[in-house]
C-alpha cells in the first residue's frame, strides 16, 4: 500500500542531520565559503555522528544505511550549506563505483583510508557522456586535465564512465580556482601526467548503478538547496512591508511563493521515489536520472526567484539567497548535467513498449 | 515507505482496464464523434449495472461508532485513486458518466439523516435500472467563488422555496434528483448555505439545457432553473439542526480535503493517455532518433510521474487524517498543467495528422483543459496554498 | 533609423482588414465552423476589398503589397476567425512557390484561375524535413495520402520540399474530416493515385524562401488567434465579478493578462521583422522560421490561458475562446511543426561565426 | 517602417566595440576576479577621460524655447540604447563606473534650475580629472516601493536639515555630490519627495559602506547615511517652486518612460554576450551536432531578438512623445529574463568547466539576476501594466 511515512529510524536521522546542519554549517556559511574550507571542529562533529559512513557496510563499522538515508540527509546538510556538505564527506559520491565495483574489500583498500585522515577527500569524475574533460588512458598511466573539482585536495580520483571505471591515488596536480558555487567545498583543476592506476574495474552495469546512485545524491542536494532559497525567501516576504503590507500577502508574489514551495516537493518526491526504488531492489536507473533532471530544473526555478523576493538585497551576499543560487546552479552541471541525465531516461523510456509505468507496479 | 501498487490494487486497476479497452474508450469516442452525450439508455449503462457498477458506496445502515476497535481508521482514498486514474485514462467524460449517485452521494453520507440516505441512496443499492443523482453548486455568474451563490432558499411552512439558475451541473438532466446547494442569506456567506435534494419532477425545476463543450463530451453538462420550486423540509440535507450545528466546526472541517487529488489524478489519467499514444505514434513514425522527441517524451513521463506523487502524498495524509490542505491544492495546482502539456505536446508529435480531428490526442488535448477548472482553478489552488504558507489574507 | 511606423498605407489596408474581419468573420464564427464554410456573401466582399490578391503582381491585377502587408491582414482576419482567413483566401500559402518558382507566368497559369472560380482552393503541402505524409513520384504520377488540409476542396495542391515543388491539380481524392481547429476551412484527407504532375520546379532558393514566406504568414495568423484570445479574456475578465471585484484586479490574474498581451507583442514584433527583412531583400529564411516557432510557443501559452481566465465557460462553446486554443494548435502544426522550424533556424545560427547579429546591421 | 541599425550608429557601436574588447571587459573581469570595484584612481578611467568620455550631456546652456522650428522634436533615445546594449554586452558593472554625472544627471537636466545645473554639471564640461555624480533613492528598508522614502528633510531657516539611510547608490563614495530624495512629510506619498543635491564632505553624510555583491563588482553600490545633514536651499532641486508647480501635472509626467527600455536593453547586451560565448564553446567543443543543443542557442538569439524590439519600440515611442508606459514595462520585464536564461543556459553548456568561476558566461550570470530587480522588478512592471490594461487599482 502506498505509504509516505519514513519510518522512525530515519525520521531521527533526518533530525539529527538538521540539527547538525543548525549548529555547524548555516552560521558559517560565508566563512566557509571564503576560506574555501570548512574548520576542523565541523569535521570532527561531522565523523563522531557518525554521518561519514552512513552507508558504509557494518563490517567497515558503518551504519549501512541505504540511499533514502543519504538523501534524506543530503538535503538537510544542502539546506544548510551544500558546499560544506561536500567538504565533509571524504568519499563523497566516489563511494559508488567502489562498492559498485569492488564491494567492501576496494572500499576498505581505498576508501577507509581516507576516514583515517581527517580532511582528505576523494572524488569522483564522470568520464562518459557529456564530460567536457579529456582524459587519455595508456599503458603509462592517466593524462590529461580535470577542469574543475570542488575539493581543495583529492586523495583519490575515481574515474567513471559507461563500461566502468578506475581509480587514481598518485600524481595528480591541483591548481586552486575562485569557483562558481560550493566554494566552501574548494575548487580545484586537476592534471594529470601519466597518473598511476591504482585500480580499474570493467562492469557496465556497476556502472551504471553507481552513475544512478551519484545523480541521486546530487539531486538531494539540490533538493536541500532550493529548499532553503523557497523558505528563507518565504520568511523574508512574511517579514518585508511594501506598500502597506507584507511582500507576501501581494498575491502575485505568494502565487509565487506557492509554486516554489511545489517546486521543491516535485523535486523531492522523485528524489524519493528513485530511493525508495534502489532500496527495493527494483531497476532505478531511469528513477535516478529522471530524479536529477527535476531537482535541476526546479532549482533553476527556485533559486533565481529567491533572489528575485528579496530584491536589491538578493543581490547583496549580506543575504544567502545569491550563494543558493549559485550552488544550485553549479551542482547540476555535475556528471554530465542535465542534458546527459535526459538522455538516459529518454532511452530508457523509448525502449518500453506498451503502456509507460510511471511508479513501480505490484510490490506487496 | 512504500511507493508501489500493491498487487490487489493492481488488480482492480487490471478490471478497469479491460473495461476500459473494451468499452469505455470507445463509447467516449463514440460521443465525441456523434457531438453528444452518452444517452441514458445506451446499453453500456445497463452492461455496467450487470457487472456490479453504478451502485452507492453507502452500505445501507449506520457504522456503530464504537465498532472502531482496531486504532485509528485508515482511510483507503490512495487506492480509489489508483482506480480513478485508471478510468480517466480510458476516457473521463464517460467516467463522469457511470450511473450511480455520482457528487451527490458524498453530501448525502457525510450530513444526510438516516432517512435521507435511505430515500435518496437505497435506490441505488440495487438499482432496477441505470440511476444518476447530480449535483449543482455553480451557477452561471460565479465560477470560482463558490461563496457567491446567489440562489435562495425561502422557507415557506414546512417545505423550502427555491429559486435561481445552475449551470455545469453532471448529468442533471437524467438525474432522479439533484443536491442543490442554495443561501438562505446571501450576506452570511457559506454560513447561509444549505443543501437540499430536488427531485426529478418537481414543479419549477426546468429549462434543462445541456451545455456544449470543447470536449468531455461523453457526460452531460447541464445548466437549469430553479423558479420557486417547492422542497419539502424532509429534503434539506441533515435538517436545520445540521446547520446549527456546523456553525462551531469550521476550523476542524477544513483541515483536509479529499476531492481535489481525486481531480488532479483524473488529469494524470489524461496524461497518461497522450503518453502512450505519443509514443505509440512516434515509434509508428520511427521518430524516437530525434532527441527533441525523445526529450519530450521524457519530460512528460517524469511531470506526470510528480504529478502522481503528488496526489499519492495528498491522500496519503487525508487517509490517517492528517492535514492535507497545502498538499492536496498543490496536487491539483500541478497535475492539470502537466496533462495539458502532456496532451498538446501529444499534438505537436502528431503534426498535421492531429489537424485530422480524429485522433485519440486530438481529443485528450480537448478533454484536458477542464481538469484545471473543475473543483478550483489552479489559481484557487494557489491562493489556498498561500493562505497556509505565507497566510494570505481573504480579501 | 529604428522605426516601427507602418505608414499610412498599411494603415489604412490593416483598418480595411480589420473592419472586414468585424462585419464578416467574428460575427459569424461558430457558424463557419459548424457549415466547415463561409458564405459567398464573405467570399465576395473579400474578393471585392481585393485582398484575394494583395500581393499578386500588378500585371495580374493585383495590388503588389509585400510581406508586410500579408501579415497585417492575416493577424486582423485571423483575429476574427482564422479558419475562415484560410476558406476566403483562394491560393493561400500556395501562392509563394507559384510566385518563386514561376514567377507571373505560373501565376497567371496555375493561380489565376481560381480566382474565376469562387470557392476554388489551393493548397500547399509540405513534403520536406518534419512532413508525416508519405508520398511517392514516379513517372506514372504522384500516390499518397496527405492526413490533413484545411479544405473541402482542393483544385491546384502544390508539394515543397527543401529542393523544389511540384503541382497537382487532377486526381485528388477528398474524404472530409472533421478537423481539429480551423474547421471553417474545411477538412479532407486527401488520396493520389498517379496523379498527373502539372509543373514542377527544381530550386533549391526558390523553396527556401517559399517555405520562409509560408511560415511567416501562418505566423501572423497564430498572432491574430492570440491576440483575439487575450482581448477576449481581458475583457471578461473586467466584466467578470468574483469576490467582490473584477477577475481581472486579483492581482495574479492580472499578471497572466500582463504576460499574454507581453506573448502577443513578442510574436507580432518578429513576424513583423522577419516580413521587413524580406521586404528590405535581406536574408529572411532564418528570421522567418525564428517568428514561426515564437508564434507558435506564445499561442500556446496565450490561448490555454484565455480559456483558464474564463474558467468553466472558457470551456464552453457559447464562447470563442476554446476555439481560439484549437486553432493555434492546428495552425502550429503546419510546415513541419515548430521542430522543422527550430531545426532551420538553429542550422542558420551554427553556422554563423563571430557574434551573433540579432537584427540587420546597418541599412541605410 | 525600418527595424535595421542605421550605419552611423553601427559606426558609434564600433567605437564601443574596440574600447570594449581593449578595455571595458579586462577592466570588468579583473575587478571581478579582485572582488572589489574599479578604484577611482585607475588609469582606465583617465583614459576614458581622453577620449572624451566622462561628461555631461548638458550642453552649458538653455536651447531656447522657441527654437524649435522644425515641426515636433524626435528624440533619439533608440541610438543611446544601441550604445547601451553595447557597452553593456562588454561589461554592465563597468559602464556603471564610468565617471559622469550618472544618474544624477537627468533630475539635474530635467528640473534642476540654470544655476544648479552650472554649478554641478558644469564641472563635468571639461573635467580636470574623473568625477563622479551619484544617486540615492532607494533605502534599506524599502525596494520597489518607492513612495516609502523615509528619509527625511525638514526645513531649518534657509537650509534643510536631512536625515535617513540610503543603499545601493552607485559611485556615491567616489561621487562629488548625491542627489538624495527625502521626505518633507511621508503622508504625502510622491507629493512629499524633494531631491537635494547632497554635496562631498557635508557633515553628517558619511557611513559609507561599498556593498558586497553576487556580480557587478566593477562599480561600487554604496550605503550611506544622513545624519541631522544640513544642506542649503540652493540645493534643493529645482527649488520649491518646481515641486509647487508639478502637483498639477501628474497624470502628464507618467505618460512615457526612458529609463525601463534603456536598463532592459542592459539586459541584452548581457544576454548577448552570454550568447555569443555560449556559441564559441560550442563550437570548440564539438557539441553543435547536438539538436538540443542547437535548440538552446536558437531559443537564446530568439528571445534575445524580442527582448531588443520590445526595448526599440518603447524607446521609439518615447522619441515620438507618444504614451509607452506598457510598452517600456513589458521591455524591463521580459528582457532580464531572457538575459538570465542565456547565461543560466549557456552554463549548462560549459558543463563543469562553469565550476570553475573563470569564464565569462559564469560572471555574466553572476551579473545578470540584478537587471530583473533595478528600475522596478519585473513584479513592479506587471503591475504597471496592469493598471493600463485592466485598470489594476493601486491597494
Amino acid at each position: 500500500m502506498i505509504d509516505f511515512e519514513l519510518g522512525d529510524e530515519l525520521e531521527l536521522v533526518r533530525e539529527t542531520a538538521r540539527d547538525f546542519a543548525e549548529d555547524h554549517l548555516r552560521p558559517a556559511l560565508r566563512d566557509h565559503e571564503a576560506a574555501q574550507s570548512v574548520g576542523d571542529s565541523t569535521l570532527d562533529a561531522f565523523r563522531n555522528i557518525g554521518f561519514e559512513t552512513l552507508e558504509w557496510p557494518e563490517t567497515l563499522g558503518g551504519s549501512q544505511l541505504g540511499a533514502l538515508a543519504r538523501c534524506v540527509v543530503s538535503e538537510e546538510l544542502a539546506a544548510g550549506d551544500a558546499g560544506a556538505a561536500l567538504a565533509i564527506d571524504p568519499l563523497g559520491p566516489a563511494l559508488y563505483p567502489l562498492l559498485e565495483f569492488g564491494g567492501i574489500e576496494t572500499l576498505r583498500e581505498l576508501g577507509a583510508p581516507l576516514l583515517h585522515a581527517p580532511g582528505s577527500r576523494a572524488w569522483l569524475v564522470w568520464n562518459g557522456e557529456g564530460t567536457r574533460n579529456r582524459i587519455e588512458r595508456s599503458a603509462a598511466g592517466v593524462t590529461g586535465t580535470i577542469a574543475w573539482v570542488p575539493a581543495s585536495r583529492v586523495d583519490l580520483l575515481v574515474f567513471l564512465d559507461e563500461e566502468g571505471g578506475f581509480a587514481v591515488s598518485e600524481g595528480i596536480e591541483h591548481a586552486p580556482l575562485r569557483g562558481s558555487g560550493l566554494r566552501a567545498a574548494g575548487a580545484s583543476e586537476l592534471t594529470l601526467v601519466k597518473a598511476p592506476v591504482r585500480a580499474e574495474w570493467s562492469d557496465a552495469s556497476g556502472a551504471a548503478t553507481a552513475l544512478a546512485r551519484c545523480r541521486l545524491v546530487i539531486a538531494a542536494l539540490l533538493v536541500g538547496v532550493m529548499r532553503e532559497s523557497a523558505e528563507y525567501s518565504r520568511r523574508y516576504a512574511l517579514d518585508r512591508v511594501a506598500f502597506g503590507k507584507p511582500i507576501a500577502h501581494h498575491q502575485a508574489l505568494s502565487f509565487l511563493i506557492a509554486d516554489m514551495a511545489s517546486s521543491v516537493d516535485c523535486a523531492r518526491l522523485l528524489v524519493w521515489e528513485a530511493a525508495w526504488r534502489l532500496e527495493a531492489g527494483e531497476d532505478a536507473h531511469e528513477a535516478c536520472a529522471t530524479a536529477f533532471v527535476e531537482a535541476a530544473e526546479q532549482a533553476m526555478f527556485v533559486t533565481p526567484n529567491g533572489v528575485q523576493i528579496l530584491g536589491g538585497h538578493g543581490f547583496m551576499q549580506d543575504y544567502p539567497v545569491e550563494k543558493f543560487m549559485r550552488e544550485a546552479r553549479a551542482l547540476s552541471l555535475m556528471l554530465g548535467g542535465v542534458d546527459a541525465a535526459r538522455e538516459a531516461a529518454g532511452r530508457e523510456l523509448v525502449s518500453t513498449l506498451g503502456r509507460v509505468a510511471l511508479n513501480v507496479e505490484a510490490i506487496g | 515507505m512504500n511507493l508501489s501498487i500493491d498487487s490487489e490494487t493492481q488488480k482492480r486497476i487490471d478490471g478497469v482496464r479491460k473495461l476500459g479497452e473494451s468499452q469505455i474508450r470507445p463509447v467516449g469516442l463514440e460521443a465525441d464523434r456523434l457531438g453528444r452525450p452518452t444517452p441514458a439508455d445506451h446499453p453500456f449503462f445497463d452492461l455496467l449495472l450487470e457487472i456490479g457498477m453504478g451502485r452507492s458506496r453507502w452500505v445501507g445502515e449506520e457504522p456503530a461508532e464504537d465498532s472502531d476497535t482496531a486504532g485509528p481508521r485508515v482511510g483507503n482514498s490512495r487506492n480509489m485513486l489508483c482506480i480513478s486514474e485508471e478510468m480517466s485514462y480510458w476516457d473521463r467524460g464517460v467516467a463522469v458518466s457511470f450511473p450511480g449517485p455520482g457528487l451527490g452521494e458524498p453530501p448525502l453520507i457525510s450530513m444526510g439523516t438516516a432517512d435521507q440516505k435511505a430515500r435518496f441512496l437505497g435506490p441505488f443499492l440495487e438499482p432496477d435500472r441505470p440511476r444518476w443523482g447530480s449535483f449543482a453548486m455553480t451557477e452561471p455568474g460565479a465560477g470560482s467563488d463558490v461563496a457567491a451563490i446567489a440562489s435562495s432558499a425561502r422557507k415557506d411552512g414546512g417545505d423550502w422555496i427555491l429559486n435561481g439558475a445552475k449551470s455545469f451541473a453532471a448529468n442533471a438532466s437524467r438525474a432522479d434528483w439533484i443536491v442543490v446547494w442554495a443561501t438562505v442569506d446571501p450576506s452570511l456567506g457559506r454560513e447561509g448555505h444549505r443543501a437540499f435534494v430536488v427531485e426529478r419532477g418537481t414543479p419549477g425545476l426546468g429549462d434543462f439545457v445541456v451545455e456544449r463543450k470543447m470536449g468531455l463530451k461523453a457526460y452531460e453538462s447541464t445548466s437549469f432553473t430553479l423558479r420557486d420550486c417547492r422542497v419539502p423540509g424532509a429534503n434539506l440535507i441533515g435538517g436545520e439542526e445540521h446547520y446549527a450545528r456546523r456553525a462551531g466546526f469550521k476550523g476542524a472541517m477544513r483541515s483536509f480535503n479529499a476531492t481535489r487529488p481525486l481531480v488532479a489524478i483524473m488529469a494524470v489519467g489524461i496524461g497518461r493517455a497522450a503518453l502512450d499514444e505519443a509514443l505509440a505514434f512516434a515509434r509508428e513514425n520511427n521518430l524516437l532518433g530525434d532527441a527533441r522527441i525523445r526529450d519530450r517524451l521524457e519530460r512528460i513521463r517524469r511531470r506526470l510521474r510528480v504529478a502522481r506523487l503528488l496526489c499519492w502524498r495528498a491522500a496519503w495524509l487525508a487517509d490517517h487524517g492528517r492535514p492535507n490542505i497545502v498538499e492536496a491544492s498543490m496536487s491539483k495546482a500541478v497535475a492539470p498543467n502537466v496533462a495539458l502539456e502532456a496532451a498538446s505536446l501529444g499534438m505537436e508529435l502528431l503534426g498535421e495528422v492531429g489537424g485530422r480531428g480524429d485522433h485519440l490526442i486530438e481529443k485528450l488535448f480537448r478533454d484536458v483543459k477542464a481538469m484545471d477548472i473543475v473543483e478550483g482553478t489552479g489559481q484557487v489552488q494557489r491562493i489556498v496554498m498561500a493562505r497556509h504558507l505565507v497566510q494570505l489574507p481573504r480579501d
